[in-house]
């Protein structure tokens, strides 16, 4: 396993920002997908879109050049690049509904073989809401979880997601730090793909609660 | 030619107990704060407010729930303004939570006249208890409908006499659609100016939308 | 009867201009219904929609001073006046069918005494098409209909129309060079509220079809 | 960076006979002339057209009407171009004919993902026939369902070369939507500029929705 979880998050924020190709329109949540953003591969130029309104959404403004106009779907102030615009929340989810956007990025609660996510209540405990990830993990063409791969020691990769769903047989792909998993189409299963050089297989079958198989083609993770 | 300037009396005047009120921004960017300080002073109980989020508890919208004037809120996100969960869990506040792209898409739906939109969005998930199922072409959507408010407050960066209205940068967000969605619509003017001096291609709210423009006050 | 067709249209057009207050939001349709912009009061501000994407039009540009990018919803060319704005179809057809239009001013083939219109289609003889008309008048806070009283020689305005149908039980009141009928709410049935100095209660019935009931406050038309 | 520009073989390339295409236009008003002249060159046939009207005959999609390249059309209006009256009296040429409103939400519904939209146009007319019909509320609508192309071709007034467009006055009408509901889209620029030139919120059809961009060669 590994232990920093600063370590774990940026190795999975590394292997998905390795995914994208140039000119993708991808959307990226709030918190570890939003590291994503900063191990983009220099010369590919993706599109960020905010579904606050924005694509071609730019790092943090430099100090003093702060505009409170141009945020992103966190509240942080952020800029906007030169092939970016502005639209209103109904032309934001056209975007998104409509197959628009290439990947979205989201963190999970739980996620299942099935490509079912859980990621927006616990109920009784904790209800932020779904804010606009049901429509992105519909929506777009490509849904990727971003995940440690285990909280407290308990796995997050189950056989069926115990909390209400967020969508039902969504998920292309699942990133952890110790590998990547592929999501069989319609929600037929697990395949492992990738494998991180520091762990076993045998050590993410005890770490993972949902099936799975192995691909023939098992490649190291590039991170 | 125009007369839709109002001050504060005015849109005091306009507030109601019980009433359904939209209110544009997305955490808090794009709010109509100085509206929003109007309806905490006008003391209003019982309001029904629908919003992106309930913002932070000291801004935009999230005031008014801090402020437990809200006997409802139907909006997509609580997470950032922990009064609202409070409130929900007490029970002395009733939240709806929307998926955010069908909150913007039933809000346009009584703006636009519609009936109704078909959306894939939270089909198998708990928000699709209690609607309508409808299969079009082998895929199943939920039958979603319209959102319309007695009053919508809005933002408005520029804003000519005549109530065409331009938004600046992401402050757009839900605020042109909560303009068509309601009886009453009052658009708090950061910049007001004369007609004709917006370009008419860069008007996002057409005038006739607009019932009143308040003149901001914003710090 | 009034014979001169041209007076005829003056006629409807100035009566129709009469209806409307200031900074109401209007559309016309194209012939007959776009004359009752040259007859509106002095001092009455209408804001004149045009169904392929702008409000605020104004009147035919000066000669030298045509745009091409500027036309209505029947090709010419036109201008914008200070207040006016651009949207595209959707955004125009959500202000007709979302109510925000104060009137609509249309032709008819045929209205009847159910407030039910036919104004699209000559089955095997002429099909222009629907365009918005549909929509306008199922969306349109009022719907007024301006029409000759006869066409050749025979009644415009029936019991029931026999031709397909724009929309059924959908206008509000119906403008002839005879005299100005209001259409009981939900389609039940006609009151002829003013009559043309020029004519009599006897001449209307003769070349009228519908049934229709005089109003006890029957007034003199205004032109 | 961005690598949208096309030539006319490459636009070439992209017809083949029985399509369907959208084309962008409001009686020829804000149609892409020069892709006209090179769908009219290709000799396609049996195309399925999508527009708001057919326009003249020699003027913007009317002119594919009046080549014969075309099987059927989907539009609100023929009255202006007696080509498309004749070809369908003939029984050449499938004439559908849908209001203009539900024209433009039925492309957008496409281009959203919406499996559908409620709309009141229509009910009580023929309009009404094979559609299923939906209450709410007490009120009667349509279902009607969304307009998908596999090529969409609009005007675009200025462009960047990220594929953002800006539409002059009256030529915006349905090409922003059409932009969004189909396989391929392909804008003439009329001015072609470097991204960073328009202003972002003057944008109509982000650049990401623009597959090609055809440097106009209008008259």
């Amino acid at each position: 396993m590994i232990e920093d979880i600063e370590l774990a998050k940026n190795i999975i924020a590394k292997r998905i920002a390795r995914e994208f190709k140039n000119n993708q329109l991808v959307n990226l949540g709030i918190g570890l997908p939003t590291m994503v953003a900063n191990h983009i591969p220099q010369g590919v130029n993706v599109i960020l879109q905010s579904e606050n309104g924005m694509i071609g959404m730019g790092p943090a403004p430099e100090p003093g050049k702060e505009n409170p106009e141009i945020t992103n779907a966190g509240a942080s102030m952020v800029t906007i690049l030169p092939h970016g615009c502005y639209f209103d929340s109904a032309m934001s989810f056209a975007l998104i509904r409509g197959k628009h956007v290439e990947y979205t990025v989201l963190g999970a609660l739980e996620v299942d073989q099935e490509g079912s996510l859980a990621s927006w209540i616990i109920p009784g405990k904790k209800v932020p809401g779904m804010g606009g990830a049901m429509d992105l993990v519909v929506g777009a063409k490509n849904v990727i979880v971003s995940t440690l791969h285990t909280e407290r020691g308990k796995p997050k990769i189950l056989k069926k997601c115990r909390l209400p769903l967020t969508a039902r047989h969504v998920v292309n792909m699942i990133v952890t730090e110790l590998g990547v998993f592929r999501v069989t189409p319609g929600g037929l299963g697990l395949a492992l793909i990738e494998i991180n050089k520091d762990t076993t297989i045998d050590e993410i079958r005890a770490n993972t609660e949902a099936e799975f198989i192995v691909s023939d083609n098992l490649k190291t993770m590039e991170v | 030619m125009f007369d839709k300037i109002i001050n504060k009396n005015d849109f005091a005047s306009l507030i109601k107990d019980g009433m359904v009120i939209m209110v544009g921004g997305f955490l808090g960017c794009g709010t109509p704060e100085t509206l929003i300080d109007l309806i905490l002073a006008s003391g209003a109980k019982n309001l029904t407010l629908i919003c992106n989020d309930t913002s932070f508890v000291d801004r935009g919208v999230g005031r008014l729930v801090a402020a437990k004037q809200a006997a409802k809120v139907i909006t997509s996100h609580i997470g950032t303004n922990p009064e609202t969960g409070k409130q929900m869990v007490e029970g002395t506040l009733n939240v709806d939570l929307v998926p955010q792209g069908t909150l913007a898409e039933r809000i346009r739906c009584a703006g636009a006249g519609l009936g109704g939109v078909l959306t894939p969005t939270g089909v198998g998930t708990v928000v699709e208890e209690g609607k309508q199922k409808i299969t079009v072409d082998g895929h199943e959507y939920l039958l979603e409908l319209p959102l319309h408010a007695d009053l919508a407050i809005i933002n408005g960066s520029t804003v000519d006499k005549a109530g065409n209205v331009v938004y600046n940068a992401t402050t757009r967000n839900f605020n042109p659609l909560m303009a068509m969605a309601a009886s009453v619509v009052v658009v708090e003017a950061e910049k007001l100016v004369e007609p004709g001096e917006l370009m008419p291609e860069l008007v996002m709210t057409p005038g006739p939308l607009v019932t009143h423009i308040f003149k901001s006050e914003k710090r």
